[in-house]
């Protein structure tokens, strides 16, 4: 199974870990990963906040490139999948886009006739490789670690084309798969923020805190994540949410492919899990053995 | 402006009397707008529509030609318009032989319910007839009855 | 920055409005009107835009949406000022910029509006006529965002929120630095963007655009295109 | 010799007129050939208009004629009518349609006018080769189905059966009564369900003219107005119907016990089971997937306690043919699955339940005794009732459905009074339109209810603040203040749509009816044949058309009982003779068409060697026209000639 793979830029920042086990658990369930070429930033929402049609066209040239090496995308941040499946939506629905993005992407000999689909990498992995695969590769399941599985927004909203839109199940799903426990959180696919955090806090705070106290009071010992944004958030603003609320929350926070690469038997370096800013250590020792 | 555009295509719509027709007054009921080009010609079962009307409708001058039944599995009388796909299919074959775009004579599911999709279609062929131009038939001999 | 590249140049350009807007007191009631217009064709161009008429003011997306209780304006307030003609005072507030993209209003909305893209819009407008609020940072960040993508083709987050904060609030860059050592000590904390090599592609699609829509030559069919 | 065609042109007031020149219509047709008058008036369907035609017909010794006007579904058969009064055969009359798919779909009058003129060049052109018909007359068989026995079927077949008619009343349950036999109270008045429902079910039950079959549905249907033919299947109850007293042992003694439909899986029933006690007919079926018996080999202890020797394990199910000459539609609606809507947590969230759970609670009979209680058995001192659950809104059912406004606030009424509880309404608008509804509301308002303008968004048990805890929060914008509400509740009523029923789809093809775009059944005409269908004789009546309310489910009811009365009391029904024919001296006897025809109606004479049509059979859909190779095959009144004459004029 063959795609082309987009990491985004958030993973080469401060979420590094989350490309370097997606990769590593990728390889494992034989899922060839193959780098997009030069590709660029998605836009994201603050592109779309300024420009539109160049936003629509920074998507464009990446699925042009996907399209050129004929395979689909894989991404692992839903903020990405929900900007690149968009463009890739309008542009199918209203000719006009399509045909300004196509006449500009020409100006560079570039073409894009719609035929790439992009897809998040939990998807692949709970409808392509399934259950039973995925099970033969866990050495070390994570026999009753309490995990609040949080999807975020844009894993499922606005398009909703794999999951439910409110109550999404995938990662529940794979973290049972995986031997954990995953715990009712009824604000999975809650807000956490996201880019509030820098241009308002307050209100971002206070959205951070629902999430950490919800997966407090439903006995969860982490949480896992799927998304590199909220991953960030959850993790780098507990301190400051303890500050304000005088609460005194320690969640870990892991990466769904980091929970995957440690019940497939990875060590936690090669998975990254030293590098998180609420250490998981403690967490791990108790629930999965010889980490 | 291309010289295209200022051709208005003469359209012969085929209208089954429960769902096409129906529906196509609805969309006059409803006040929807679409081009005026279809004539349409009542039947009682898209099923009636014997391929030498449409083949004479196209000799005698028609741009186009439109079908329109009930939708599969709900036709009034059971299944005619099952019979009327099949005849499309050999009809199909019919405008090949003589070099008549297929898309000149289409075959559409319009529920009684349906006005706005009955106005949609016209829009649309008659959208495509427009590009695709007058039909220059010199076949008006080859097709009697 | 390239300016004045909206979906909306590709329909009728507005711009004897845009002159009133410019010219006219604020406050009056030419000026209200011209906004108002200019304002809904703009929202009405975008894909499904012209939903917000069907608008019945029940609430969902106000409810629905997380940061609603920090907004002056709820969201279903903005389609009502829309309908009033009172449109700036709403775009002048923190209202649109405090929506995180969740898009919880446009997939329960009943009216099937996707208010989530109205947003973007309006933050789009509010950027081009220069009507947001007074020291609010994330239109900054949006435009920084927009600057470092077109100069680099990718964005490093740590540069990102440091301009950011540069520009507007350089105390909290101090507050900062406990989390910032921590991210550098855990090797997370990377300076230097990546320039992609296909940027100057990029630059040339862009501008190709902008050439497009300023001659008002509309795109016609394109290769591979099916008719 | 030449035909006389008079053409009139309607201007239908402004309707036609408007975009239509009708004088350059009257103008281009009195030019076309054998055209010897054409007129245009104001309302050609007036008497005056129609006048004007018998006048011509006499005076000018018109042969044919032809009316532009509006669609022939609406006033075709008006102008046949005056044309026979002339004298002149009905059928050698043509109408143009140049309102509905000519003057309303354009606003350019060019182009208007030059399609009108088109359409009535092809229907003066047609209507030279149309020829004098004779309309078959067939008598009316005067016994009525009536499929569904909710409050509209029930309506429906005491007023057929009470004008001495019989009537077959087909109800798929083991008893009639439908949803109205779950409800507690009814709006506006309050008058208790059960209290008017029984009486008339009970009249249903012990009717001479009416023949009930219960637990049974209706698989085919053929034949013509006032001569159809039902397929009724009849499942098996296990119970002989005419042996049962209704003693209700077997049920008493019935070790088995699983969740009552009727009680929305609330209480308890057994494996033979009578839906309530009040059932009609008062006889109990075995549900086959539950009965120890069928499932285990074991049991039949019914059978050992029935006095009667009632139970037949071996009972099968039969099919009956019922002959009628009408029937009546009233198969009801489905309520819609509150579970779609994942944001409210109905089957996640305990004490978020349904309307139609409340009214079970709120029974007398119902599985709490009549009393509204919470999982925990405790009374709720707060109740929330969101209205509009599935209903107008494009993720689900973009219609109103019309009754949940106010059986919401007959909702808030009853729990206000059983429980004391404080009671909020979270409304987009308050529908409150029918008689004596108005003050209804009112009386809600004066109750203190608290009605909040906005719908909910959600409903979460995830709480922010110590009063929230353990409670369920409905949250929605109070949009009168644009503020964003939390409310803590503890029970949660989701007032859900009505949807068409899941087997619309094949009733409507057993029927051959259509359904319109929100898949209830669709009506000959919104406003003036709310009842009728487009087939002759099927009527359609209560919610199977669009939600209704008892009270014009009752009405409707009526009303269908009256238009099958009046098709009865006609004694016979005239039948289109638009049927086919064979020329038998070019039928080469090749038996294509015999294959084709969905009716039977042809057969082969195999003295002649062709194939011959049976006029009674024919529906006239004309397939088998298009299909005879050797052209052999015609239909009257769509002759080759006549279609063909309509593609020449228009093509020309």
């Amino acid at each position: 199974m063959e795609f082309s793979y987009y990491p985004g830029c958030s993973l080469e920042g401060m979420n590094k870990a989350y490309d370097k086990s997606a990769r590593l658990v990728s390889k494992t369930l034989g899922i060839g990963l193959t780098e997009l070429n030069d590709w660029n930033c998605c836009g994201a929402s603050a592109y779309m906040s300024i420009q539109e049609l160049r936003a629509h066209l920074l998507s464009a040239r990446n699925l042009a490139i996907a399209e050129r090496e004929k395979k689909d995308l894989v991404v692992v941040c839903p903020a990405c999948l929900t900007t690149l499946t968009k463009s890739n939506h309008y542009m199918g629905e209203d000719l006009k886009l399509r045909r300004t993005i196509a006449s500009a992407l020409k100006a560079a000999n570039l073409q894009y006739l719609g035929t790439v689909k992009v897809r998040h990498l939990l998807e692949v992995l709970v409808n392509e490789i399934g259950e039973q695969e995925i099970k033969t590769k866990v050495t070390r399941p994570l026999t009753s670690l309490k995990v609040a599985p949080y999807y975020g927004c844009q894993f499922t909203r606005p398009f909703g084309e794999f999951d439910d839109k409110e109550f999404p199940v995938m990662l529940d799903t794979l973290l049972k798969w995986l031997g954990a426990e995953p715990v009712n959180f009824p604000l999975k696919a809650k807000c956490c923020g996201g880019m509030l955090m820098t241009t308002n806090e307050p209100v971002g705070l206070g959205l951070v805190r629902s999430l950490l106290d919800c997966a407090t009071q439903n006995g969860a010992e982490c949480i896992a994540t799927i998304c590199p944004l909220c991953h960030i958030t959850l993790e780098a603003y507990q301190g400051n949410v303890n500050k304000k609320f005088a609460t005194s929350f320690e969640m870990p926070t892991l990466y769904f492919t980091q929970l995957m690469g440690l019940a497939f038997g990875f060590s936690r370096k090669e998975l990254g899990i030293n590098e998180e800013l609420i250490s998981s250590k403690a967490v791990l020792a108790r629930r999965v053995e010889a980490v | 402006m291309d010289l295209k555009s200022d051709f208005e295509p003469k359209i012969v719509g085929f209208l089954c009397r429960w769902c096409a027709y129906t529906g196509a007054d609805l969309a006059g009921t409803s006040r929807i707008k679409y081009p005026p080009n279809v004539t349409p010609i009542r039947v009682m079962c898209s099923g009636r529509v014997d391929p030498v009307l449409v083949m004479k409708a196209l000799a005698s001058g028609a741009d186009g030609v439109l079908i329109a039944g009930c939708h599969p599995g709900d036709c009034h009388y059971t299944n005619g318009n099952v019979k009327t796909i099949r005849r499309f299919k050999v009809l199909q074959k019919m405008l090949d032989q003589f070099g008549v775009e297929r898309d000149r004579v289409r075959l559409e599911w319009v529920s009684a319910s349906e006005g706005e999709k009955y106005a949609r279609v016209v829009e649309s062929m008659t959208e495509n007839l427009r590009t695709l131009g007058p039909l220059n038939w010199n076949g008006k001999k080859e097709v009697s009855s | 920055m390239i300016g004045g590249i909206y979906r909306r140049d590709i329909y009728p350009p507005f711009s004897h409005l845009r002159a009133v807007i410019a010219l006219s007191e604020e406050r009056s009631e030419r000026r209200a009107h011209a906004l108002g217009n200019v304002f809904l064709h703009a929202v009405y161009s975008i894909p499904g835009g012209e939903k917000i008429k069907e608008c019945i003011q029940c609430g969902t997306c106000s409810a629905s949406c997380p940061t609603s209780y920090a907004m002056d304006y709820t969201p279903r307030e903005i389609i009502a000022a829309f309908r009033a003609g009172l449109l700036e005072r709403v775009l002048r507030s923190n209202t649109v910029w405090l929506c995180a993209s969740c898009y919880y209003c446009t997939v329960r909305c009943p009216s099937g509006i996707k208010l989530t893209d109205i947003m973007y819009e309006l933050k789009r407008l509010g950027v081009e006529f220069g009507l947001v609020q007074e020291g609010a940072v994330a239109p900054v960040l949006s435009k920084t965002f927009v600057d470092m993508v077109d100069k680099y083709g990718r964005v490093p987050e740590i540069p990102l929120m440091m301009t950011v904060l540069l520009k507007t609030n350089p105390l909290r860059i101090l507050k900062m630095i406990p989390h910032g050592l921590k991210l550098f000590l855990r090797g997370r904390m990377p300076f230097l963007p990546h320039r992609i090599s296909g940027i100057s592609e990029l630059q040339k699609c862009s501008g190709a655009m902008t050439d497009a829509l300023v001659s008002g030559v509309h795109a016609g069919p394109v290769t591979g295109e099916e008719t | 010799m030449a035909e006389k065609i008079g053409v009139y042109v309607c201007h239908c007031g402004t309707n036609i007129a408007q975009t239509v020149d009708c004088k350059s219509v009257v103008d281009y047709a009195s030019g076309l050939p054998n055209v010897t008058v054409a007129r245009e008036y104001q309302y050609m369907c007036s008497d005056p208009g129609q006048e004007l035609i018998k006048k011509d017909i006499k005076e000018l010794g018109l042969t044919r004629v032809v009316v532009a006007s509006c669609s022939p579904l609406m006033h075709e058969p008006t102008f046949r009518r005056a044309v026979e009064e002339a004298g002149l055969n009905q059928f050698l009359f043509q109408m143009a349609n140049i309102r509905e798919q000519c003057s309303w779909i354009s606003e350019n009058k060019e182009m208007a006018t030059e399609r009108a003129k088109s359409i009535v060049g092809a229907a003066v052109k047609r209507v030279e080769f149309q020829e004098p018909l004779d309309v078959k007359k067939v008598p009316v068989n005067p016994n009525v189905l009536i499929v569904g026995g909710g409050i509209t079927g029930i309506e429906a077949a005491l007023q057929i059966a009470d004008s001495g008619k019989k009537v077959y009343l087909v109800e798929k349950e083991p008893t009639i009564g439908g949803y109205m036999a779950q409800f507690d109270k009814t709006f506006p008045t309050l008058d208790c369900a059960a209290c008017i429902l029984t009486p008339k079910m009970v009249s249903v039950g012990q009717h001479p003219n009416i023949e009930l079959l219960s637990y049974s549905d209706v698989t085919g249907f053929s034949g013509y107005v006032g001569n159809f033919t039902a397929r009724i299947r009849r499942r098996a109850k296990y119970v002989e119907e005419e042996k049962c007293s209704g003693c209700g042992l077997c049920t008493e003694k019935c070790p088995v016990s699983v969740p009552s439909e009727f009680d929305c899986g609330l209480g308890k029933r057994k494996a033979i089971y009578r839906p309530f006690p009040q059932a009609v007919p008062n006889v109990p079926v075995i549900d086959r997937d539950r009965c120890l018996y069928f499932t285990k080999g074991v049991c039949k202890v019914c059978q050992k306690f029935c006095p009667r020797g009632a139970i037949n394990f071996e009972q099968k199910e039969t099919y009956a043919d019922l002959q009628v000459g009408t029937a009546i539609l009233a198969t009801g609606f489905d309520l819609f699955d509150a579970s779609k809507v994942k944001q409210y947590g109905y089957g996640r969230l305990p004490n978020v339940i349904t309307s139609l759970e409340f009214e079970r609670f709120s029974h007398a009979s119902g599985p709490t005794g009549g009393k509204i209680l919470l999982k925990n058995g405790q009374m709720p001192s707060n109740i929330a009732i969101l209205h509009c659950i599935g209903s107008r809104d494009t993720n689900f059912n973009e219609y109103c459905s019309r009754v949940c406004c106010m059986y919401s606030m007959k909702i808030a009424h009853l729990a206000h009074e059983k429980t004391g509880a404080r009671v909020y309404e979270f409304y987009i608008d308050l529908r409150a339109f029918g008689k004596g509804y108005e003050e209804f509301y009112k009386r809600i308002l004066e109750e203190e209810t608290i009605f909040i303008r906005g719908k909910a968004a959600e409903v979460t048990d995830v709480a922010q603040t110590s009063a929230e805890r353990g409670k369920l929060i409905v949250v929605a914008e109070d949009t009168l203040l644009g503020i964003v509400r939390r409310i803590p509740v503890d029970m949660v009523v989701l007032s859900v749509g009505l949807e068409p029923r899941k087997d619309t789809t094949e009733i409507a093809r057993i029927f051959s009816i259509s359904r319109s775009q929100d898949g209830f059944f669709l009506e000959r005409h919104p406003k003036l044949a709310p009842v009728s269908t487009a087939s002759d004789g099927i009527f359609i009546a209560g919610a199977c058309q669009g939600p209704k309310d008892i009270p014009d489910s009752v009405a409707q009811g009526a009303a269908a009982a009256a238009n099958a009365l009046s098709l009865i009391d006609r004694k016979e029904v005239t039948l289109e003779p638009t049927v086919a024919f064979i020329d038998e001296k070019s039928c080469s006897g090749c038996k294509i068409c015999i294959g084709l025809c969905p009716y039977n109606a042809i057969s082969f004479d195999e003295s002649k060697e062709v194939s011959v049509v049976n006029d009674a059979l024919c529906k006239g859909c004309g397939t088998c026209v298009a299909a005879c190779p050797s052209g052999a095959i015609g239909q009257r009144n769509f002759t080759d000639d006549q279609l063909l004459a309509e593609v020449e004029a228009i093509c020309a």
